[in-house]
Formats: structure tokens, C-alpha cells, sequence
């Protein structure tokens, strides 16, 4: 689906988790099956406001992620629609087995919020920067994932969710960034947006990487280069269409996420390539280093997350194109 | 075995929907069925575990005949209570007993852990109709019934839950995660049945790591704790039913059993954990448990 | 504050290799200074937690000036005593008490959580010199001190270990999976101190998620149980010196303590647990302590 | 390295665990730092073999995986080199929030030994064939990975684990398989092994997946086509340069595992290949799906890891080369 985005000067600022509190306050009023659990960060995962309107339908679990995400199975398995929230590092490593037994494998209707993703997270540094999820969870039978790239887009990938009929893993991040959608950019689960047509390569970006790209794109067009920008909010199950036909119409793809390089988005993109249009990639994210603490904005420069990257990485791949 | 054992009758009796109260006898005539079952799939498969299922035999025939509120044919019941064997590892009691209460055909227990049966070495809810969530990584199940239980609490839903244990399995940290959610919640619907046949896969639980005094752990974790002797059928009726009056507390039985209780070379015996008798075994303990694999294996494959 | 607290002989004396066991009103001074350094810290970072390491202040004082055997300049001394904050989320205190002790130079401190500092946000084993294994997952601490302990016995060595868990973390199934190993092999090498501030970062402890009775808890996975006043110096060394003595159980000491202790505004309020006094804030909490930002934050960046 | 493998007609069949468990004993002679741990599986993970000669340096955890994993990094840090050994299922999912923070962020010397890899585990099902190993330790920093291919390269891999310094993820399977290699058979921590030179097209695998590799060689050889084998032990770090040699000189990839496609050995291939050069992959592996009870022969059938898979593949990829 095809949805033109063209940011103005100055963005707005929006945080990608309280579009994550705000659905799951309407969902509770629409569906009386919804249930949130959370493990002691209600304000972090801002499950608070549902806490507060719907306190029957809210469960504290403390701090016992393992037995959060078997609690949501139970729950699942009687008919409810449980999103349980914490922490991305926790919610896809100290619960991988019970999201892997216990959710997947019975295939089981839970909804997993792994909140502050990506290196942006910030000053509480490595451990607390979820960069391995996209790996981990994309390996699991049945389960699907969703990663939104803004306020609103995780507004209505929360609303999608819990549309959607088995397993999914919502990431999100921690700060501030730029609400590059609106209330109407169109969201399907499952399929990729394209966000800006052009013909001689393709940016793929997940999360707050797609407004890096967009700005990307609006350099690369001043040097003449038309990139098309694809917003694959969904990972799993990722849009091989979409993608194959960008390869073969703009021949080059540099993927953008906020996440480790080995087996995130770039190796879901480079895995669908290779099987059906190898073209030159370049892959912007994670390079396999944990993260450390600083200020969001230090660390998006200091580990090339930025447009100037994508940017770099897009003049690499459009040279390797031309001498092919 | 007596022949009326399999009438039109017995079966319609056993695999009547809602709560059996079947009389003590009965039941131990059935435990005596479910431990046939056991050792014949196992001979049949050749691959499984011998030792928990028959420790698990007489507790969960009153489980499944005595106390479960279920109807076999439509496992999906909204009045069903809810039962989960958080030791994944013992299917050859659960299928037995899913298949003696009518959920499905015992000729299905002849092709346990065969690629083309249902079922599989460890539950699977992709597969067996019954099996509500699948199991088979130690330690998980509680929190399973912690959310089944929150779910009757937030639907005012009279459902009791029952989660079956090991004692090995106590070692999982996860279970100490769910057994202080249960008790922080005062989840009494909930109730806990371990297994205590003092082993595990590499020998005795006292040996491997201990779990003792198990009773303080669950009372300091707010449990109500009813201590019962596994195999005294009378004994295990006591327990569900203290179990079942407890008002403010979940409450877990305690229920000492022996390893490969009822073959009297598997007793007490760790090694056999996780290994089936071969066919001449297999026949050795038919005979002890008055049966035989033609027998018996007839029975299931004409059911 | 008083002048000679900085003079080259009092930082030989705070900085001196092995155990040190300063009197009472030394440790409390020190505790004073380490509350003073949180206070500053946060101020100047704008970023991380205040309530624990301000309910950690008074025996982490104790444990660092008065209980361990550490080399600061040489922090893999063969001889040393390990010591690990579980709760990885403690950096100030974590930070204070090192650099108070040696570790490096108090300077340091100014640099928290900054993206040139090596003190991050939490505990980095690959960042901080006598960080030796990295933290801020909770729960996973006692395990690595189960290894520590471990090791110390392969070696016959008679290192002592001394593991700081928060009373939220405590709801984490490692904790007692680690507990129940600790107790099976008797590990009474090994010291657990629980922050036992009644706070997480939801609210009260007992309301989230009830960890009581937590000492019955930790009796029945066989430990030797020590309950103490957290803000008494004289009692948090009275604990100190029984688990020490205790032999043939691990010894945990249960400090009873107060969130935010120290800094009226912030004592017993949860809201502190993770948030950084804002400039004015902390001017506030300085005046109380005894000092003031220019002041302190000048001590810290001369040493 | 190369070092030409030919197939006799008959292959001797062992356990890759057996040679882990053999390795093990040697170590703990020849090092005193060896320490074993073991969650409750002595046999399955032919850890006993050590505990029998060195009972002060086993320690038996019992089943605690999260545990044991944080109780071989304080041994670590205490300058032992422990191995700990579970289920790969376990290993890689119960302990990795441990593994991750403890273990890897620390960068500890921590042997760990998933055993029970892949679908060939048979008639236990789903829940113990460990499919996502790989995806899993390939995204988490610091982590190296080992994935021996039959008895004689899971005792080398566990020898050079132990010399790693740092981190090692070794996977082994369950079911006896074919002796490929020998004693004398070369192996680099690190770097993939040619096992079979070729030009027409180049067949990755690892584990068990080597000898089908090997077999599909002789098949593709008769139907005229020169397949290269490489033998790519080490996940992590990866062998670029061999992987982007065989792509350059042979122009196709076919990829074979025991292992969920995404985010695997297909991946990481994949991934280096977009980066580098280029060329059509075709991935065999297991297609996002849980395992079943079977046989393991059942089971490699019917879950396509066979030679003629491979075989099927490597027809489809030249097709491709060809027409390009
Ligand atoms: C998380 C996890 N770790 C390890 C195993 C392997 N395993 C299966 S059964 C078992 C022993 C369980 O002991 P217990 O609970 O006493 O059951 P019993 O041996 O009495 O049947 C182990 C270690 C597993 N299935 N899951
Ligand atoms: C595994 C894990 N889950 C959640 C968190 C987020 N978290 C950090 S501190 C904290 C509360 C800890 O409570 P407590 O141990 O009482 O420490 P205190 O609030 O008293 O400092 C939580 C939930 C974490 N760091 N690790
Ligand atoms: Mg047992
Ligand atoms: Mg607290």
C-alpha cells in the first residue's frame, strides 16, 4: 500500500510506548476480553492508564517475567486477550522459553509489549536496550511481530494486535521521536508501506529508523538519486512481495533499524532477497556491539542510526549497483 | 480384566460428561487400567518415560474420575474445570487418562510418540484435542493455571484448576514465581498436586538438589499444604477434598508416591525416568499389573 | 564537611588495601559522604535511581570500610572478597562506595550514566575497573555468587562473598533457584543483604507482589536467617560479624531499610525509586546532608 | 582450509554428544580450570564421563538453567573455564536473559553446551528439538558459536572452545550420525572448512546437514553439476571471505540446517552475501514451523533435510544462475 509521507520542517514529537497506553484504553472499552498484566513498570510501559480505568482487567504480576507470560497463556487459553508488558530485553530473553513453549507452540492469543528497544533507550545503557528481539522472536514458530515507527503507528499496531488471532510481539521504544504518521496513514498487519515511490533504490526501516530514511531520502534526492522508502512495520510475517519487487525495480536496498545486524530486519530482507532477487544491500543497524549509556541522541550518531548513515550506506550500494 | 470392563456401559459410565464420584474400588480398578495403558504404549513405542507415569497413576485417576468437572467430548466445555500436567514428560498417564475418560479413541495410545499419532512425546495443543496448552519444558505450568485462575476470578466463573508437579521440578525457579503470584492472590481455586517420588533423572531429589522441608517452602509462599500418601486411593480422595474446601489460599497436595509405582523392578528406581521396559520387560509387568500385551493391546486397539 | 575528610592521609586511609575495620562514627561520616555523592551525582547526570541507593547508603558503607577484603587499586587481587549488587539499578551507591574506597577516582562520579563516563547506567563488567560481572537483569545476581562461592571451594580459597538483593527482586524465580542451590551445598562462604526497603517501583512491596514472610521463606531453602536495622550502623555490623561466624548455611542478612533514607522529602516514597532529584531538588537534599551542590560536586571532581 | 572429503558407501554412525563428552574428560586432564556443570541431564549430555573421573570440578545444578548459567559466570570470573550443558531448547531459551546480560555483556569465559539440536531428536517432539539456537546466539554480542558436524568435529569444537577465550555456544544433536570427518581432519575456530571443491555452485551446510551436503554432491556430480561443500562449523564469528569467494567463483548458494530458516545459517549467509556479492540462495532448513514425535529419519524426510532436498534446491539455484 502506497500512503506518500513528505515531513514538514519541524516534526513532532511523540513517544511510541503512549500510543501503546492509549489503544489498550480503548481497546479495554471495546472488548471486555482484554486483560493487561505488567511486571512493576506500569508508568514505563504505560499500561497505567488502562490500570486506571479498567482495574478489574489489570494484573500486577511484580517482577516475575516468566510467570507474566505463562499467566497470559493461562489467560489466552480461556478466552481473553491478555498484553502483557515489560521491558523488550526482558520480555524476549527471561521469557524466550515460555514465549516459546508455553505461547507458540500452543499457538496460544498473547500479545507480548516489549517497551524501550533500541539504543535510543538511552542512559540506563546496555542491559536495558532491547536489540536482540527481531532475532529471537522471528525464530519462533507462529509467532509474529510488529514494530512500529510512531505514536500513531503503534497506536494502531496495538489496535491490530489485538484484531489479530494468535501470538504477537509488539516493540516499541522509549523517547520522544517524530510522528511521521497521522490518525489516517493506513496500517495493515502483515504488509509493508511504501512511503515514498523512487526508482533507484529502496530504504526498508522499521521503527523510529523510518523517519531517519525519509530524511535520507530527501538528501539523496538533492544529489539526484530517487529512493524509495519502505515502512516494514510488520517483521513477521514480513511482505516478501513488497520487497522482491522493490529489488527488482530499484535493483538496491540498504535496510535501517535500531537493532543488532545479525538476524534482525536486514537479515529478514537479505533472506527473502536471496531467494528471489539478489540485488547489493547494505544493512544499517547494530553491529554486534552492546550499547552503553548517553544521551539517546549521542548514541543514534555514535552507532550510525542516522540519515547521514543511511544516506552513506545508499551511495555504497547505488556504486556497487553501477559496477555490477 | 474383566470382559463387562469394556461393555457399552463402562465406557458410556467413564466417559460421562460433568464430575464423576466414582467409588473407591472402582477407582483403583481403573488405576490398575491406566498403569496396563501405560506399559503397553510404552512397549508399543519403545521411546518415553516409564517411572513419573506410573507415579502419577493413582492420583490422577481421582483426578480424572473423582474430581474433574469435564466433558471429554467437548474439551472446550465453558463449565469445564481446568487440568494441566506442568511435567509435560509423563504423557503416557495423561493420554491414558484422557483416553480411559473418553476425550479420544485408546487406540490412539498405540501410536504415542509415532509420527503419524497425536500423541506426541510431550503435550501438544497443536495436536491433542484436550490438551488446552501445551507442556513439556519444566517449571511452566503453574503460571498456566495462575492465569487460568485469574481469568475465572475476572469472569466469576466457579472453575477450579488443578496443576500436577514434580519434585524434581520444584528446582525451576518459575514455580517459586507462581506459587508467590498464587498466594499474593489468594488464588483458592487453585490447586497443586506434586509428585513426590523423591527422584529425578539423575537420581534422588535429596541428592541432585534438595527441595526440602517442601511443605515450609509452600506455607511460607501462602499456600494451604495437605500432605497425602500417593497411592492409598482413600488417602488421595481426602486430599482433593480438603484441597477443595481450603477457602483463602490455594492449596497444594503433597503426594507421596514412588517412581514406577506397580511394576516391581521399576519401583524406587530412578533409571527408569525416562525409559520404556523392552517387550519382554514390558510383558514382565503385565503380568505383575494381571494382564498381557495381547490382551491388553486388543483392549486398545478396539477402542 | 570537614576539610581534613579530603587530606592525603584520610584518602590513604579510605583507599589502603585489605580489610578495613573503621569505628561506628567513621562509618557513619563515610555514609554521610556516600549519601552526599548520590545526591551530587544524580544532580549533575539528571538521569537514574535514587531511593535504593540511598536505602543501600549505610551497609554498603559498612560492607566496603569495614567487612571486605578488597585491594581498590588491584581489584583482581588473588585474595580478594567478592562482593556483587544483584540490584544492578543501585550505580550511584554502587559508584560511590567504589570510588570512596578507591576503585577510581571520585572525579568519576560526575560522569554518570554520561555517554564519555565509564559508570553506567548500570553495572559494567566491560566499562568499570572492579566491576567484575555485569548487572541490571534482577535476579541474577546470588547465582553468579553461587559460582563465586563454588569456585572459592574447588580452590580451598577462603574468600568470602557478598551478594546486595533488593526486596522487589526478590519476587524473581532465579532468586531461589540460586537460594536452593546455596542451601543444598551449604555455601556458608556466602552473605545475601536484602534491601529490605518495602519499595519497587509500582509501590509498596507487599502491595504489588508480597514477598512475606520473607524470613520463613529463606529458612525453609536453608539459610541461616538475619534480620538487622538497615540505618543502624552499630546493628549492621552486629549482622555482619553473625554471618560471618555462621557456619554450615549460607547467611542472609534482612536490612530494614528505608527508601530514599537520608533525604527527607524522598524517605518512603516510591515515586524516588528511579528518579534523579531535579538541581533545586538537590540543593535541598544537600542542605539536609550537610553540605551544598558547589561544595560537594568540587570534592569530587579534585580527587 | 580444504581438506577433500570423500563418502566410502558405508559411513560409521556415532553421537556428536559423545564426542563432546569425550572432549571433556581429555580437557579436565590436561586443564585444571575445567569445570562441568550440568542441569539434571548427566547422560543425555554425556557430561557423566567427566563427573566419573573428575567429581570436584562437576557440579550438579539440578533443574535450574537459569541458574547454572549465572553459577559457570561466577566461576568464570573467577578464572575457571566452565562448561554447563541442558537441552539446546533450554540453553538457549530459558537461560537467555542470562546469557545475554551476565554471560555476553560481561564477556565471561562460559562454555555453554546445547545439546539436543534439531529436528533429528525425534520421538520427544517439539519441545525438545531445538530449532532456534542459532537466530538466538547470533544476535546477542560477545557470543561465538560452534555447530560440529558429526563425533570427531564436536570433540575438536569443544577442545577450541575451551583455548576461545571468551564465550562459546556450542550445538550438538542427539542421534547417532555419520562420521564424516577424522582425527586427523582439520579444524579452525573461526573459519568454515572446504570439504569438497566445486565450480558450479557451492553447498553451506553444518551439523548434520554436512554429510546430506556431501551425498547431494555425488548426486549432483552424476547429473553433470560440480558442487563445492563447505563445512561452516562456526556460526559466529562467520567466514566471510570464504562465503564470498564460493558466491564470486561459483555464482549460486544452497544453504543447509537443522534449524528454523529465519534468522539461521541461511540467514547469516545470506546476509553476508547481500553485503558482498550478490547471487541466488536457496535455503534448506525448516520452514518456520514446529517439530512432531517421528522417528528421526521420519522426521529429516518429511521435514525436507535430506540430500535429494538439497539436491532439489541446488537444481532450482543453478536454474536461477542460468538465468540471470
Ligand atoms: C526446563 C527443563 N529442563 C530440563 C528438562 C529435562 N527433564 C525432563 S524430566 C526431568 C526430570 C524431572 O524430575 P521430576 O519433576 O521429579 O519428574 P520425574 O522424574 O519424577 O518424572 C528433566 C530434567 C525439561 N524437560 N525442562
Ligand atoms: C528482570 C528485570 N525486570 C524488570 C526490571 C526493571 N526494574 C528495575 S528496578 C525494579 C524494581 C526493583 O525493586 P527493588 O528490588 O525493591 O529495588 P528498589 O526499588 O527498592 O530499589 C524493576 C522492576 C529489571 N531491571 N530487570
Ligand atoms: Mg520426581
Ligand atoms: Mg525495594
Amino acid at each position: 500500500m502506497t500512503a506518500t509521507i513528505t515531513l514538514p520542517e519541524k516534526v513532532e514529537m511523540k513517544k511510541t510506548r503512549e500510543g501503546f497506553g492509549r489503544a489498550l484504553v480503548d481497546l479495554g472499552e471495546q472488548d471486555p476480553r482484554i486483560v493487561v498484566l505488567v511486571g512493576d513498570l506500569s508508568e514505563s510501559t504505560m499500561v497505567h492508564f488502562f490500570a486506571e480505568k479498567f482495574p478489574d482487567r489489570f494484573i500486577q504480576v511484580g517482577i516475575a517475567e516468566q510467570n507474566m507470560c505463562g499467566i497470559a497463556a493461562g489467560l489466552a487459553a480461556m478466552g481473553k486477550i491478555p498484553f502483557f508488558a515489560t521491558y523488550g530485553a526482558f520480555a524476549s530473553c527471561r521469557a524466550a522459553d515460555q514465549i516459546r513453549v508455553t505461547v507458540a507452540y500452543s499457538n496460544l492469543n498473547v500479545k507480548i509489549a516489549g517497551a524501550h528497544g533500541g539504543i535510543s533507550v538511552g542512559p540506563d545503557g546496555a542491559t536495558h536496550q532491547a536489540m536482540e528481539e527481531i532475532s529471537i522472536i522471528r525464530s519462533i514458530p507462529n509467532m509474529t511481530m510488529l514494530v512500529p515507527c510512531d505514536f500513531w503507528e503503534t497506536y494502531k499496531a496495538t489496535i491490530a494486535a489485538a484484531k489479530h488471532q494468535g501470538p504477537v510481539y509488539l516493540r516499541f521504544g522509549r523517547e520522544d521521536v517524530p510522528v511521521v504518521t497521522s490518525k489516517e496513514t493506513p496500517f495493515t498487519f502483515g504488509k509493508g508501506e511504501v512511503f515514498a515511490e523512487g526508482k533507484d533504490l529502496t530504504l526498508i526501516a522499521c521503527g523510529v529508523m523510518v523517519y531517519e530514511a525519509l530524511r535520507a531520502r530527501e538528501t539523496l534526492a538533492e544529489r539526484g538519486y530517487s529512493a524509495r522508502v519502505i515502512n516494514l512495520h510488520t517483521l513477521k510475517p514480513i511482505d516478501r512481495d513488497l520487497i522482491v519487487h522493490a529489488a527488482r525495480e530499484t535493483g538496491a536496498i540498504v535496510t535501517a533499524e535500531e537493532h543488532q545486524v545479525n538476524g534482525g530486519l536486514g537479515g529478514a530482507v537479505a533472506e527473502v532477497v536471496v531467494q528471489s532477487a539478489p540485488v547489493p544491500m547494505e544493512l544499517v543497524a547494530v553491529h554486534d556491539r552492546f550499547g552503553q549509556s548517553g544521551k539517546p541522541a549521542e548514541l543514534m550518531d555514535a552507532f550510525g542510526l542516522r540519515a547521514k548513515d543511511i544516506v552513506a550506506a545508499a551511495e555504497k550500494v547505488l556504486e556497487r549497483k553501477r559496477v555490477r | 480384566m474383566s470382559p463387562e470392563a469394556l461393555s457399552a456401559s463402562d465406557l458410556e459410565a467413564a466417559h460421562r460428561p460433568g464430575r464423576l464420584t466414582w467409588p473407591i474400588e472402582r477407582l483403583k480398578d481403573k488405576a490398575l487400567h491406566v498403569r496396563r495403558d501405560i506399559i503397553t504404549m510404552l512397549s508399543k513405542s519403545q521411546t518415553g518415560h516409564s517411572g513419573g507415569p506410573l507415579s502419577c497413576a493413582d492420583f490422577g485417576t481421582a483426578l480424572f474420575f473423582n474430581e474433574l468437572n469435564i466433558d471429554p467430548k467437548n474439551p472446550k466445555w465453558p463449565e469445564r474445570d481446568y487440568w494441566h500436567f506442568s511435567i509435560g514428560h509423563v504423557t503416557p498417564v495423561i493420554y491414558s487418562l484422557m483416553a480411559e475418560r473418553g476425550y479420544f479413541p485408546l487406540r490412539d495410545l498405540m501410536k504415542f510418540r509415532a509420527f503419524d499419532g497425536h500423541t506426541q512425546g510431550h503435550p501438544s495443543a497443536h495436536d491433542t484435542p484436550g490438551i488446552e496448552v501445551s507442556a513439556g519444558s519444566l517449571g511452566q505450568g503453574l503460571s498456566v493455571c495462575n492465569g487460568v485462575a485469574m481469568a475465572a476470578r475476572i469472569d466469576h466463573h466457579p472453575r477450579r484448576i488443578y496443576c500436577v508437579m514434580g519434585d524434581g521440578e520444584q528446582q525451576e525457579g518459575q514455580i517459586w514465581e507462581a506459587a508467590m503470584f498464587a498466594g499474593h492472590y489468594k488464588l483458592d481455586s487453585l490447586c497443586g498436586i506434586i509428585d513426590y517420588n523423591r527422584m529425578q533423572i539423575d537420581g534422588d531429589v535429596e541428592s541432585i538438589m534438595n527441595i526440602n522441608p517442601l511443605d515450609e517452602k509452600w506455607r511460607s509462599f501462602g499456600w494451604n499444604v495437605i500432605p497425602c500418601k500417593g497411592h492409598d486411593m482413600a488417602d488421595v480422595l481426602r486430599a482433593f477434598a480438603a484441597a477443595r474446601e481450603h477457602r483463602g489460599h490455594p492449596s497444594v497436595i503433597i503426594a507421596n508416591t514412588v517412581m514406577g509405582e506397580g511394576v516391581s523392578y521399576m519401583a524406587d528406581d530412578y533409571r527408569w525416568h525416562g525409559k520404556p521396559p523392552k517387550p519382554e520387560q514390558a510383558d514382565e509387568a503385565l503380568k505383575e499389573l494381571g494382564t498381557n500385551y495381547l490382551e491388553w493391546s486388543a483392549r486398545l486397539l478396539a477402542h
